[in-house]
């Protein structure tokens, strides 16, 4: 249940362990949450990165690092298929579910929520904690599924059965992971609500709140009714693998000569609708954080109000919502009627519409701007080209003809790594490099954060646009040797090109490792509004303390009140006055 | 709140006749399903009579019935989603083209 | 286990899209491309306004931002412009297209009908024979020699040809494939015939293709389906009908007759199915 | 903890009307909703691609069942029930009621243990087929709830009732949510019997 005792008693010195690792502190919380998140990222990332070599260069052993892993992952340093498979499964589940969401929304979220809506904290600090001990729980036993035998998952980051149901042992670890992801994810989203719906400061309607906000508050929602159906999922899976049941599993299957002895009648389809029904609006989950953070680094360095605040608005509650009814067209191939494959097919047509929307105001805004190429600024508007790519290759494989030939091709990875590595990884690079000096009272290194922007710039789009050639070349996603195939054979060169550009991209993150950590002694330090916004958290001391604001914060204004006519400065911040 | 002694009164009487309404409707579902009635029937009436007596607990014991509209939207959102997921995948599972496995 | 590569001929792979020998392919091909010329053109006019914004709205002395929004009507026509044109795509050609490609078979009569039936990490190919009549089969009969299980007392078994990763098929006839999986989930491809589906256990999945050209091709296996996931390739032999008739020939010549220890396993009575109906 | 700076935890926003449990809990609860109708859902597309699928009447013991439900429905009265002794500032009929309900999940969790130890016996599993996997997840899905609510309420009657000297607005205001929530599962069991039990 979600309540938080109630001690009269106000501030006692807390200890080390109680203020920086067991904190209720949603600013703790937040920064554990990006830490965790972060340092995930990379490892997922280093996973890829082992990954690109095989892609690259079939068969040859790895030089150096391929003699650190066992005979039963990389004999010789030469990568077995298995582990070909355990690799590309934890690398999609770490980047989304340990990743992406934890930064986006645990981290960001965490941090600024209560920051921008003036709130002391969150409504539930204690469950907040447990929501990121969960995640902590969850990610720990991801890594543990490293350890079994058969090696981690290695039926995708889907989880296909019967494939997943036949799995190793690591598919039981991994479904037991997911369950304190998911719960993780509920227990968040439940405080976020909450919090955005009661505890916004006097004078901050629904309609001041800045545009993050709004799309966390969407977010939430998202993760709070689109998560159930994938724990269903994976108790249903858990059933299957440890109690025998049959769920998925349809009768008289045989497999590798052996029939299966269990009762059959089961729907492999079932988990596909399940899983998507979840993995579908976790799309929106990983881009809206993104789009909102994007929002608010744009409008401060361009020094102009918003360009359609509510149709922003109204576009992502739109998004939202129609987030749940799209899922199917993942699975055009799977047999569907033409009534629903219509059905999806226009759902998936409307579903674009808000975010040209979206796209759209954000591009108008800079007319009339005066534009300040800042740090943060440039991962911001480098995210709109990419993210506008990712949108865009979304329509052939939206419409069933097209998806014929580009189903389950390296197009489809190219275009969802589009919306989710250079869209909205470059917007959390961006909150990142925006919001440190508020979490920190340092700025972050100019010259290496321009340095990792434009490296990771080139290289990310060197690992991506590629595979839309390969996928136009009808390459199999998921191919441990794809030299195997004429017509993948004649884009191998690709495969050189993209590995390459993945280690220059692994190195560029070195850069931002550095920075992050030299920056937090050596950083120019800064005052409580370096970068002259006008939301709230600018209105804070730096770093915030305890309780965020040194009194009770009234907001007067919107969010976005830059080069207002006859005002002295080019900002009006929201608990200005006049 | 604003609940007095009075109020509260009231409440449990309710309470009271809700729980008698509940029991009588227990009944008359088991009894309904002695009667053998075709599967089509026997489903829209069960659900029928499970629907009353969950409206009875939400609006009652959980006191939807004067909740405040906050809830009642949270609830509405959460309704049409459910509606979603229960209608889409098996509209979608049903209506497909394959064909029946034949061994 | 692995099927010895055959030799490729002809196709003329590299960037772009692999040949297409299919009768219906070029509809596909067309719709992807104007979808990216569709794009490219959205794609270069944001750029280009979006790079104009950045150069001539950057902060410098003396200039100084409007608080005033851009009045503009264009964002309206260009999303409305851009949904016009996506229920063009939809309604226009992805609808009839696909309605005709996965849901109008051609008549049975005039096609060839054969069944697929993926394993790990093989496509088993299984032709009716003369009789055009598929012999029975059942899960239990399953064995290295016996792929698909066929129950030899059924007289529509003898005949039937199966055919371990080698899909012959006749060029310019319709072929109708009944796809089932015999465990996990595999997907169907052939790029130069730009035909894919998901094969699925306990379903089955009739879809048709056709080719207008021969040749030596590939299918391969579109969802990851193990370990073997990259080797199970098959091959697709697009043969004149006289090649096509030498090769089934040939086939029907190396059928032995069942040996008599089938006849002894297989029940005498047809087992009742432990199947899975619709 | 400083749970002074956070506000509405005892009384109710004043635009909203509610504390921030209550719509926490309802939100919690909404999950819910989505959770068992996802399984509702599986087990609608899973019977009707069956060939065959028991009557639960002729497999499952009808009686223990409606006895069941029974138990539940009257420890939801009590649970109201006690709720609003709180409200009438009579904590020692609390504490009876909030027993009683606490008890009557006992019972219930007996009854089911009994229930399930009779298919063990005559050798039914999760993996007899799927009717009995579905009968055996969803009813231990729900008995988890039940076990939940178990901990709860065994927490508000003893040691969280302290609240109720230093704080009674806020104590009664758990005790609804915890009602709420075990209303909740009442409410699934409503339609968990006649689908499982009945159809």
């Amino acid at each position: 249940m979600s309540q938080n005792h109630n001690h009269p008693t106000e501030h006692h010195e807390l200890n080390w362990i109680q203020k920086y690792v067991f904190s209720v502190d949603h600013k703790v919380i937040g920064i554990q949450y990006a830490l965790t998140g972060l340092t995930f990222l990379f490892f997922g990332f280093c996973l890829m990165m082992l990954m690109r070599w095989q892609l690259a260069f079939p068969g040859e052993p790895l030089p150096l690092i391929g003699k650190l892993f066992s005979d039963t992952t990389m004999p010789g340093g030469v990568m077995l298929p298995e582990f070909y498979n355990s690799l590309g499964a934890m690398h999609g589940t770490i980047m989304v579910f340990l990743g992406v969401v934890p930064l986006a929304v645990g981290g960001f979220g965490n941090y600024l929520v209560p920051l921008q809506i003036g709130a002391a904290d969150m409504a539930f600090p204690k469950l907040n904690a447990a929501s990121y001990w969960s995640y902590f729980m969850g990610g720990v036993i991801m890594l543990i599924s490293f350890f079994v035998p058969g090696g981690p998952a290695n039926s995708g980051w889907t989880s296909y059965p019967p494939l997943s149901d036949i799995a190793s042992t690591g598919q039981t670890v991994w479904l037991l992971g997911m369950v304190f992801l998911i719960t993780s994810s509920l227990l968040g989203s439940v405080n976020f609500i909450v919090t955005i719906v009661q505890m916004r400061a006097k004078g901050l309607s629904f309609f001041r709140m800045p545009f993050f906000v709004w799309a966390q508050f969407v977010t939430s929602f998202l993760l709070l009714l689109a998560f159930p159906p994938l724990e269903a999922a994976a108790v249903l899976q858990l059933m299957d693998r440890v109690a025998g049941t049959s769920f998925f599993l349809p009768s008289g299957l045989v497999v590798s000569g052996n029939p299966l002895t269990i009762a059959g009648g089961g729907n492999p389809v079932l988990w596909q609708h399940l899983f998507w029904f979840l993995a579908h609006p976790e799309v929106y989950v990983l881009i809206l954080p993104a789009i909102g953070i994007v929002t608010e680094i744009i409008v401060n360095n361009t020094r102009k109000p918003l360009y359609g605040y509510k149709t922003l608005v109204y576009s992502v509650l739109f998004l939202g919502f129609m987030s749940f009814v799209v899922w199917a067209h993942h699975m055009f191939m799977t047999g569907m009627g033409t009534t629903m494959s219509s059905f999806f097919q226009a759902t998936t047509m409307i579903i674009s519409i808000p975010s040209v929307v979206i796209l759209t105001c954000l591009i108008i805004t800079l007319w009339g701007a005066s534009i300040r190429f800042t740090l943060p600024m440039h991962f911001a508007l480098a995210f709109l080209p990419m993210f506008a790519i990712g949108g865009l290759t979304g329509l052939p494989l939206g419409l069933t003809t097209s998806d014929i030939h580009l189903h389950d091709t390296y197009y489809v990875i190219g275009h969802f790594h589009y919306v989710v590595a250079p869209g909205t990884l470059f917007a959390l690079f961006a909150g990142i490099y925006h919001w440190y000096p508020k979490a920190t009272g340092r700025m972050m290194n100019t010259l290496l954060g321009k340095l990792h922007f434009w490296i990771s710039f080139l290289a990310i789009n060197g690992i991506f646009m590629p595979m839309f050639i390969q996928g136009i070349a009808g390459v199999s996603r998921r191919l441990h040797t794809p030299t195997m195939y004429a017509h993948a054979q004649a884009v191998q060169g690709t495969n050189v090109f993209m590995s390459c550009s993945a280690w220059i991209l692994g190195l560029a993150q070195l850069l931002f490792i550095v920075n992050f950590f030299m920056s937090l002694k050596n950083g120019k330090k800064t005052n409580d509004n370096p970068w002259n916004g006008t939301t709230l958290e600018w209105s804070t001391p730096t770093p915030p303390p305890h309780g965020n604001f040194t009194k009770p914060p009234i907001v007067y204004r919107g969010p976005y009140e830059y080069s207002v006519p006859g005002h002295a400065t080019d900002f009006i911040p929201q608990v200005q006055p006049n | 709140m604003s609940h007095d002694a009075a109020d509260i009164q009231k409440h449990i009487k309710t309470y009271i006749g809700v729980f008698i309404a509940l029991a009588c409707l227990t009944a008359l579902t088991v009894a309904i399903s002695y009667l053998h009635l075709p599967t089509k029937e026997a489903i829209l009436v069960a659900l029928f009579v499970a629907t009353i007596k969950s409206s009875l607990v939400a609006a009652y014991f959980m006191h939807l019935i004067s909740e405040k509209k906050l809830i009642l939207y949270v609830l509405v959102l959460t309704a049409v989603f459910f509606v979603v997921l229960m209608a889409l995948p098996a509209l979608t599972d049903g209506g497909s083209f394959r064909l029946p496995y034949v061994p | 286990m692995l099927p010895e590569a055959a030799p490729m001929e002809n196709p003329h792979y590299g960037w772009g899209f692999p040949p297409d020998v299919s009768t219906y392919g070029a509809v596909i091909d067309h719709l992807i491309i104007v979808i990216h010329w569709f794009m490219l053109v959205l794609f270069v006019g944001w750029g280009i306004f979006f790079v104009y914004c950045l150069i001539r709205f950057r902060q410098r002395p003396g200039h100084k931002a409007s608080y005033e929004s851009a009045h503009t009507k264009f964002p309206k026509f260009l999303e409305v412009g851009i949904a016009l044109f996506e229920a063009f795509l939809l309604i226009a050609v992805s609808y009839p297209v696909w309605s005709k490609l996965r849901y109008q078979l051609p008549e049975e009569k005039d096609s060839l009908v054969i069944r697929i039936v993926a394993q790990q990490f093989v496509w088993n190919i299984h032709y009716p024979g003369k009789d055009n009549v598929f012999g029975k089969t059942d899960p239990k009969l399953i064995s290295d020699s016996n792929p698909l299980g066929l129950d030899m007392t059924d007289p529509a078994s003898a005949d039937d040809i199966v055919s371990v990763s080698q899909l012959h098929i006749p060029v310019n006839k319709p072929v109708i494939a009944k796809l089932s999986s015999k465990d996990v989930i595999h997907g169907f491809s052939i790029p130069v015939l730009r035909v894919k589906h998901d094969v699925i256990p306990g379903m089955v999945f009739p879809i048709w293709f056709q080719a207008k050209e021969t040749g030596q091709f590939e299918i391969a296996c579109a969802q990851l389906c193990g370990v073997g996931h990259t080797l199970m390739r098959g091959f697709v032999s697009i043969d004149t009908p006289e090649q096509y008739d030498a090769w089934m020939a040939e086939q029907v010549a190396q059928l032995i007759p069942p040996p008599a220890a089938t006849p002894v396993t297989a029940p005498t009575t047809p087992a009742p199915a432990p199947a899975t109906h619709e | 903890m400083s749970s002074a700076l956070i506000p509405y935890i005892d009384e109710p926003h004043p635009v909203t009307g509610v504390t921030n449990s209550k719509l926490g809990v309802w939100l919690f609860l909404a999950s819910e909703v989505m959770l068992f109708g996802a399984l509702f859902s599986s087990y609608i597309i899973l019977r009707v691609g069956a060939v065959t699928w028991p009557h639960g009447s002729a497999i499952l013991n009808v009686p223990l069942a409606t006895l069941n439900t029974m138990v539940l429905i009257t420890s939801s009265v009590t649970m109201v029930m006690s709720w609003a002794s709180l409200k009438m500032n009579k904590f020692g009929k609390f504490r009876f009621y909030l027993g009683s309900t606490i008890f009557l999940a006992f019972v219930f969790l007996v009854v089911k243990a009994f229930e399930y130890g009779a298919k063990f016996e005559h050798h039914h599993f999760p993996s007899t087929d799927n009717f009995y996997g579905l009968y055996f997840t969803l009813t231990g899905l729900h008995g988890l709830h039940i076990l939940g609510g178990i901990v709860v309420n065994l927490y508000l009657l003893f040691p969280g009732s302290k609240l109720w000297k230093t704080n009674p607005e806020q104590f009664a205001g758990r005790v609804e949510c915890a009602g709420l929530y075990w209303h909740f599962v009442d409410l699934v069991w409503i339609f968990l019997f006649p689908v499982l039990y009945l159809l």
